[in-house]
């Protein structure tokens, strides 16, 4: 009867019949790849660097939502916290920036597993409004603790030398090391989609007390891609920190957290490349609505109720329905 | 039509023509066409999947899209949402039983509001299923999938809807209960009501219905008397692929 | 007890606040064998089942299984012993199709698939056992249809397969036939006996002459409370089911 | 010739949208034309952007401006952390940055920057003209409503020391979560502590909220005096006078200090739908003025040379009258403690402070040698 | 005189007092979200933003009609409510046949389209609202001073929560309201009008909102972002309690109200996140909350 629709179009995450990936991905991967190497000489690489780090940030929360069938309303605190880490290491004690990530990551990764055990434990919107609260929980953290910097944040983060030796100081340079992270990523992404992990995580989606009739422990699978997702968004905090060299409160308040959703559902969850288009679109928005104030929230809101009501698959999922093929 | 529904038009509660149904894009119901006389009992037999629950839904104005006549006391219903259709005097009782968990066993019995006098009182409904009256305050969906049948049936007979849908009413219910529920719908049918029975226990069928529609691929592909089936019996086997 | 009991229960009760469901049941279920349990609604049987596999927990009792005590382990452990159930309403994966449906119980041979480095092309492996257990429950024209979009027959048959698939060495059937036509009654018994070979089969069933054809061993319940043991034939004769279950007609 | 481009960049929507926002930008309007530019042959262009408070934001939009679009110089920025964030890339992209938004003294301490002039007020004031101004006023006894972040923190610190050197004492103190809405428990402990003077070391929101509260609670009717460490003409524009009469606070500007200051702010009001300038704004006009007439003194806008000349000539401008910019990049005048007035002194719309002590710059302002600024030998 | 670490007895009184003024609040707003929640299956993320829209329009009545706060109490909750009502038909009454989540983010998006409005309009630093001349001062309970308006906050949200309670859990019309949303299609088949029941049910809920919004006019700063923050903590109060029970919505925002400001006196700054912590705590002990229905 009522409220059948699972959170994402099933139509979109049909599995690839028996193959690896499929040509049409192959291609748009390596679009991509073309994208981002040429992008730099055309576009102003800081700006683009932002959307890559939103990017990925973006495609993991997707991973969450799109395929795991849970919305967290609380990302931000994987991002945020892990870009203070990474910031912390890089200034504090002087590590190189891709040591600096990885902490950040691990710290992002630790951190989704304490919260993910405890919000697996309820469902749908209760989840949302758990992984909500607990961002809320860190975000007061991070304005109390001393080493965050309270409210000024941890301020000019060394870029660094990548492996102390390639210095990332110049735009150029430092983007291509992100154009590489990211990238990685979205691989990563893309195969735990389509791995026999995945299988499993769409019929949890889809009965669980079936799944664990069948055998499986249910709540290790959400654990597992919740973990999973947060290291990745903590991935893109942790290198979002070390390109703007600074960490602050707004990476890990709830208004990022909404940004996020607000990419992945623009762009199209559970969809493999929408997340990507969605985080573009809005970080570019924000870009030229800075001069706008209020505007850019309104702006933002608009999108959400347009989105939610008129066009739920988003800009990618329209696009493969009209294509007849999963993007 | 090659099978004639019910030769004079008199008395006619119920009438079906060229019902289409769709399953967002798929098309289930291909023109069901049939007939209910008032006061008559009629079961649609059929295989799994042929669309009598869909029928059933679709004469209850609650299949998202439907096409086609559906005449109910003279009025034409095809258009109507299925709470005015409801108020018309047709009350439904699904196959999924459609127990509310959130409500008591007695809100579950006292929710539908009565449109019509002549529905059953309550202590007629417990008469009817003792279960019931033990359990008043616990849990709808707490009950047996017995219970819950007894229950989905015994809030409707309140009501005094005229004309009642009951999709597979037997399912799951012990020998014992069915033959009660047998024994209630003869009594409903004494009382006045008009009973559209969607039934796979076809022993049970025979034993209520005055007739039987058959139902193949979202068609009615025959009519069979009660009376008439023992001469039928065959064709209806293979109907139903026994 | 002897070791050809694969599962038994002792005094296994179940209250809900104040309402004692299931009341100090003994089960002994002989391995190989097809054993029903029936009883009229209210019975307890779903509840039996629920404790047996888990999924609710006993206010008293113990459960062996394989003469290992299973009384305080997870419902997903229990299935991984290899005691696997249906369910009353039936469950299925709506969103995928059939063949995935099947395919998602024969990837839990491969253990806990946390392999997410892995790719999927792995399970395609299953995919001939998986059409092969389609077919046995007629499933056959269906593997590609989304599984919630068959009829609620069809879904039945599937959750069979379903089970099948893992192999198991106990299978909990709970009412089986509920909502099929006549024909897949005939299909599912035969299926039933067939797999009944090498396994031992709990099921709950009202349709009687499916419990005569099919069970070597019943026990009925009622409030609760074990009524009556023994072969149908004994059973059915049994004053008492005949009035609390049976009922004039049958008799 | 030379072409100026200045970029005013603010909270255009968030809590410091009315006290800086697009009065700033008025102001800036108004400072260019007070300078008579197109006269000099100087041609300015002012751009201005919203930074939400976010640092991230601010940060990103400096970088803009001064990779992409040329922007020379950045002014206002309030909220320390966006500051601070522009600070750095000021430096780093060698330009101008003239602050008048942000409370840090850090901005000419710690974080000090040879491109960095900070103007209109810093923690530093605001707890010495406050904290002393009320203990010589007889406020000895002081308890602290202290927000828990740095910011709220280090004010709590500077006012302190203040009050203690000046022969008070601190009975107590509480820290509530920043930000909050119920100060009432806060209120309730700080009532019980006997003390003479309850410190606001918050700002924004919180401190409208605990004002509001305080009143409610009848602390100022009660003989306890109330003091705001930073707290702005806006503010008590939104409290009321009803409830903020009585609140005691320090600023470094207020329209109607003079001839002059009303003048220029019947002025600013006319271009600002009737909103008086706020000490921020009025800093933002000092501000470019100072920095244009350095540049016509320079003949250029080589960053270097102008902030030389900034440091070197006096600074004398109609709001903040005569005064000049230090070494380290701190603007010195005079600051003034007010004093909310009740409703029935108040005799025209924005009529709210009575002048209570003017404090002299060289007490007013942190001593050179205490802020440790690096580049300062 | 015996002291409780370090507070004298009196203080504590106080201070509890305080705690359940401030759990009025928890308490209107959560249950308005589950009543909500537990009749439309959506969490109304706009409820923060409706709560503002209350102390808002409160504020307008006051200063563009004259219109005193006793009339606003009554007013502004049916006006807002209104606003609800259409809201509702709108746009949230598309997105029943969808998964709850949609509801969510589509309240979350009219949370900031609202929130950025009233910004643009009344910049955010907030409007002054007067306690109403009745209700100013207060009493001297020996152990506190207690102005007179918390006491009325206390009085008219507990009046206000138990009259609603009694609405859904006993009446018929509740009936109706809880079996429309476990499946509404099936109500409509007995013949009851779903669409309108719900909307009604919306209307009142965000009703609810706006009046705790007008009870906070006068003590809490009036400004667009007044209930976003505030909206978290509600939450959090929801998930403690299980939206199971509206009775549990209640009483559990009184508690944790009073918990917070126990917390505020013998570890303020551990105060902003106690809700939180409790949250862990019972998601670890009782997943379902003190007073869910597990399924
Ligand atoms: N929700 C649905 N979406 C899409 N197709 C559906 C849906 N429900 C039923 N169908 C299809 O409609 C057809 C008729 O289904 P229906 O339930 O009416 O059959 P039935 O005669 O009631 O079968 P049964 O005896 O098993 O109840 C079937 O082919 C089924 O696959
Ligand atoms: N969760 C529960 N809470 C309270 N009572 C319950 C619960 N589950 C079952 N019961 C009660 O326990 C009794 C046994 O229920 P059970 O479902 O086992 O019956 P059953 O034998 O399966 O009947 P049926 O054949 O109709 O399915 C019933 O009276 C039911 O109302
Ligand atoms: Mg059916
Ligand atoms: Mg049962």
């Amino acid at each position: 009867m009522a409220k059948t629709e699972a959170v994402l179009p099933s139509a979109h995450v049909r599995p690839v019949a028996a193959g690896g990936m499929p040509r049409h991905h192959m291609a748009i991967f390596l679009g991509l790849l073309l994208l981002g190497l040429v992008g730099p000489f055309v576009l102003y690489p800081v700006f683009l660097m932002k959307i890559l780090c939103f990017a990925l940030f973006a495609c993991a929360f997707n991973l969450l939502l799109g395929f795991g069938g849970l919305l967290s309303f609380g990302h931000a605190a994987y991002f945020g916290s892990a870009s203070y880490v990474s910031a912390y290491a890089a200034k504090a004690w002087g590590l190189n920036p891709e040591l600096a990530i990885l902490l950040g990551t691990a710290a992002a990764a630790f951190l989704g597993l304490v919260f993910g055990s405890l919000a697996i434990r309820r469902q749908g919107i209760y989840f949302a409004m758990v992984t909500l609260a607990f961002a809320q929980m860190v975000f007061f953290f991070s304005v109390q603790a001393p080493f965050t910097g309270g409210e000024d944040g941890i301020q000019s983060v060394p870029r660094g030398h990548l492996l102390g030796l390639f210095d990332l100081g110049p735009d150029r340079n430092l983007y291509f090391f992100v154009l590489a992270i990211v990238f990685g990523g979205l691989l990563v992404i893309y195969r735990i989609i389509h791995s026999p992990f995945g299988q499993v995580l769409k019929a949890i989606r889809d009965n669980e007390p079936r799944s664990v009739s069948l055998g499986y422990r249910v709540n290790q699978y959400k654990l597992a891609v919740f973990v999973l997702s947060a290291a990745l968004a903590g991935l893109a905090g942790a290198t979002k920190a070390i390109v703007f060299q600074l960490a602050s409160l707004t990476d890990v308040y709830w208004t990022m957290s909404g940004e996020v959703v607000l990419m992945t559902l623009l762009g199209g969850m559970g969809t493999v490349f929408g997340p990507l288009v969605g985080a573009a679109i809005i970080v570019t928005m924000q870009n030229y609505l800075a001069t706008f104030g209020a505007w850019v929230t309104i702006i933002q809101g608009i999108i959400f109720v347009v989105s939610v009501l008129l066009f739920r698959q988003g800009v990618v999922g329209v696009l493969a329905q009209w294509l007849k093929r999963p993007l | 039509m090659e099978h004639a529904p019910v030769a004079e038009a008199d008395g006619l509660l119920l009438s079906v023509r060229d019902l289409h149904g769709w399953y967002g894009e798929s098309h289930v119901l291909h023109g069901i066409a049939f007939d209910v006389r008032a006061g008559e009992v009629v079961t649609l037999l059929g295989r799994n999947g042929a669309g009598k629950t869909t029928t059933l839904k679709a004469i209850m104005g609650i299949l998202p899209k439907r096409k086609g006549s559906v005449v109910f006391d003279g009025r034409q219903t095809i258009g109507l949402p299925s709470r005015a259709i409801a108020r018309a005097g047709i009350a439904f009782c699904p196959e999924e039983r459609g127990i509310f968990s959130s409500l008591s066993v007695e809100e579950n019995l006292m929710l539908p509001p009565k449109v019509r006098h002549g529905g059953l009182s309550v202590d007629q409904v417990f008469e009817l299923f003792p279960n019931l009256k033990e359990r008043l305050s616990s849990q709808g969906t707490k009950l047996s999938g017995g219970e819950q049948q007894m229950l989905a049936i015994g809030r409707i007979l309140r009501t005094g809807a005229k004309l009642l849908l009951l999709d597979e009413p037997t399912e799951g219910l012990a020998p014992v209960i069915v033959q009660q529920i047998g024994n209630t719908i003869g009594r409903l049918k004494r009382e006045g009501f008009t009973i559209v029975l969607v039934e796979q226990n076809f022993h049970f069928a025979a034993s209520v219905a005055d007739r039987h529609y058959v139902v193949e691929q979202g068609k009615v592909v025959d009519a069979i008397r009660n009376d008439e089936l023992d001469q039928n019996i065959d064709k209806l086997h293979h109907y139903l692929g026994v | 007890m002897n070791n050809d009991i694969i599962l038994s229960a002792h005094s296994l009760s179940k209250e809900f606040k104040g309402f004692i469901a299931v009341d100090s049941v003994d089960l002994d279920i002989r391995r190989g064998s097809i054993h029903a349990l029936i009883g009229p609604n209210g019975a307890g049987k779903t509840t039996c089942f629920n404790l047996l596999t888990k999924f609710l927990q006993p206010t008293q009792g113990t459960i062996t299984f394989n003469g290992r005590d299973i009384t305080r382990m997870s419902p997903a452990d229990i299935a991984r012993l290899g005691l696997v159930r249906s369910f009353q309403i039936s469950a299925v994966f709506p969103h995928l199709t059939a063949l995935e449906n099947v395919r998602i119980a024969l990837q839990r041979q491969r253990g806990d698939s946390f392999d997410f480095w892995r790719s999927e092309r792995v399970l395609s492996a299953f995919d001939d056992r998986a059409a092969a257990l389609l077919d046995d429950v007629g499933l056959s024209r269906f593997t590609a249809v989304a599984a919630g979009e068959l009829p609620y027959g069809r879904k039945r048959a599937l959750e069979i397969a379903t089970t099948l698939a893992l192999e198991p060495e106990m299978l909990l059937l709970d009412e089986p036939m509920a909502g099929m036509a006549q024909e897949d009654v005939e299909r599912i018994s035969a299926l039933i006996r067939r797999i009944a070979a090498n396994r031992t089969i709990l099921m709950v069933e009202h349709n009687l002459s499916v419990v005569a054809s099919l069970s070597h061993h019943i026990t009925v319940l009622a409030r609760g409370k074990i009524l009556a043991e023994g072969d149908y034939a004994a059973v059915s004769k049994n004053p008492d089911v005949i009035e609390a279950y049976i009922g004039a007609g049958h008799a | 010739d030379t072409a100026v481009k200045i970029g005013v960049l603010n909270d255009r929507s968030g809590i410091y949208a009315d006290l800086s926002g697009e009065g700033s930008v008025v102001a800036a309007r108004m400072a260019v034309e007070d300078f008579k530019a197109a006269e000099k042959g100087i041609t300015v262009e002012i751009v201005s952007a919203d930074h939400q408070n976010k640092p991230d934001i601010a940060s990103t939009i400096a970088r803009q401006w001064y990779d992409q679009e040329g922007v020379d110089m950045i002014t206002d920025v309030p909220t320390s952390s966006a500051a601070l964030a522009v600070n750095e890339i000021t430096r780093e992209k060698n330009k101008v940055f003239i602050n008048s938004g942000a409370a840090t003294s850090d901005l000419t301490g710690k974080q000090c920057s040879p491109n960095t002039v900070h103007w209109t007020y810093d923690t530093y004031a605001l707890a010495h003209g406050t904290g002393g101004a009320m203990v010589e006023a007889g406020g000895k006894k002081w308890f602290f409503l202290t927000a828990d972040y740095a910011f709220g923190h280090a004010l709590e610190r500077d006012t302190t020391a203040v009050v203690e050197a000046a022969g008070g004492e601190v009975v107590g103190s509480v820290r509530h979560p920043f930000p909050g809405t119920d100060f009432s428990s806060f209120l309730l402990q700080a009532q019980s502590s006997g003390a003479d003077v309850i410190g606001l070391a918050n700002a924004g929101g919180d401190t409208i909220n605990s004002i509001k509260q305080a009143s409610e609670f009848g602390i100022t009717q009660g003989g306890q005096a109330l003091a705001g460490l930073l707290v702005f003409l806006t503010d008590v524009h939104a409290l009321g006078l009803d409830t903020a009469q009585g609140l005691v606070l320090t600023e470094s500007f207020y329209w109607d200090l003079n001839d002059d200051t009303r003048a220029w702010s019947k002025r600013f009001a006319e271009a600002h739908d009737g909103d008086m300038p706020t000490m921020v704004q009025a800093g933002v006009y000092a501000g470019v003025l100072h920095y244009l007439n350095a540049i016509e003194a320079v003949g250029g806008k080589d960053p270097q040379a102008v902030m030389a000349k900034m440091k070197e000539m006096p600074t004398d401008d109609p709001l903040f009258g005569q005064g000049s910019v230090r070494e380290d990049g701190r603007k010195l005048q005079n600051m003034y403690l007010f004093k909310v007035k009740t409703p029935d002194q108040s005799k025209a719309p924005w009529d709210y402070y009575e002048l209570v002590a003017t404090i002299p710059p060289e007490k007013a302002w942190r001593p050179l040698a205490e802020g440790g600024c690096p580049f300062v030998k | 005189m015996f002291e409780l670490l370090g507070i004298p007895p009196q203080a504590l009184f106080g201070q509890l007092l305080l705690g359940l003024i401030n759990g009025s609040f928890y308490a209107l707003l959560s249950l308005g979200l589950a009543i909500i929640f537990g009749l439309l299956n959506i969490i109304n993320f706009t409820h923060g933003a409706q709560y503002m829209m209350g102390a808002f329009v409160a504020w307008m009545l006051l200063n563009y009609l004259g219109i005193n706060y006793w009339a606003a109490l009554v007013l502004v909750p049916v006006i807002v409510g209104i606003s609800g009502v259409i809201i509702e038909r709108l746009l949230i009454s598309r997105l029943y046949h969808l998964d709850h989540l949609y509801g969510l983010l589509l309240t979350f998006g009219l949370a900031l389209i609202i929130q950025g409005l009233f910004r643009n309009e009344y910049g955010i630093s907030g409007l002054p609202y007067q306690i109403p001349s009745q209700l100013s001062g207060g009493q001297n309970l020996g152990f506190m001073f207690l102005p007179n308006y918390r006491g009325w906050v206390i009085v008219a949200s507990l009046v206000v929560c138990l009259a609603t309670w009694f609405v859904i859990e006993k009446t018929r019309l509740g009936a109706y309201l809880r079996a429309a949303t476990e499946n509404p299609t099936l109500v409509g088949a007995f013949g009851i009008n779903v669409p309108r029941l719900i909307t009604i049910t919306y209307g009142f809920g965000v009703g609810l909102a706006a009046f705790a919004g007008v009870l906070a006019a006068p003590i809490y700063s009036v400004n667009p972002n007044m209930g976003a923050d505030l909206i978290i903590v509600v939450f959090a109060v929801v998930v403690i309690g299980g939206m199971g029970s509206i009775l549990g919505s209640i009483v559990t925002g009184f508690g944790l109200g009073v918990i917070e400001g126990l917390t505020r006196v013998f570890y303020p700054e551990g105060s902003a996140v106690v809700i939180f912590v409790i949250m862990a705590i019972v998601l670890l002990v009782k997943p379902a909350g003190l007073f869910g229905r597990t399924a």
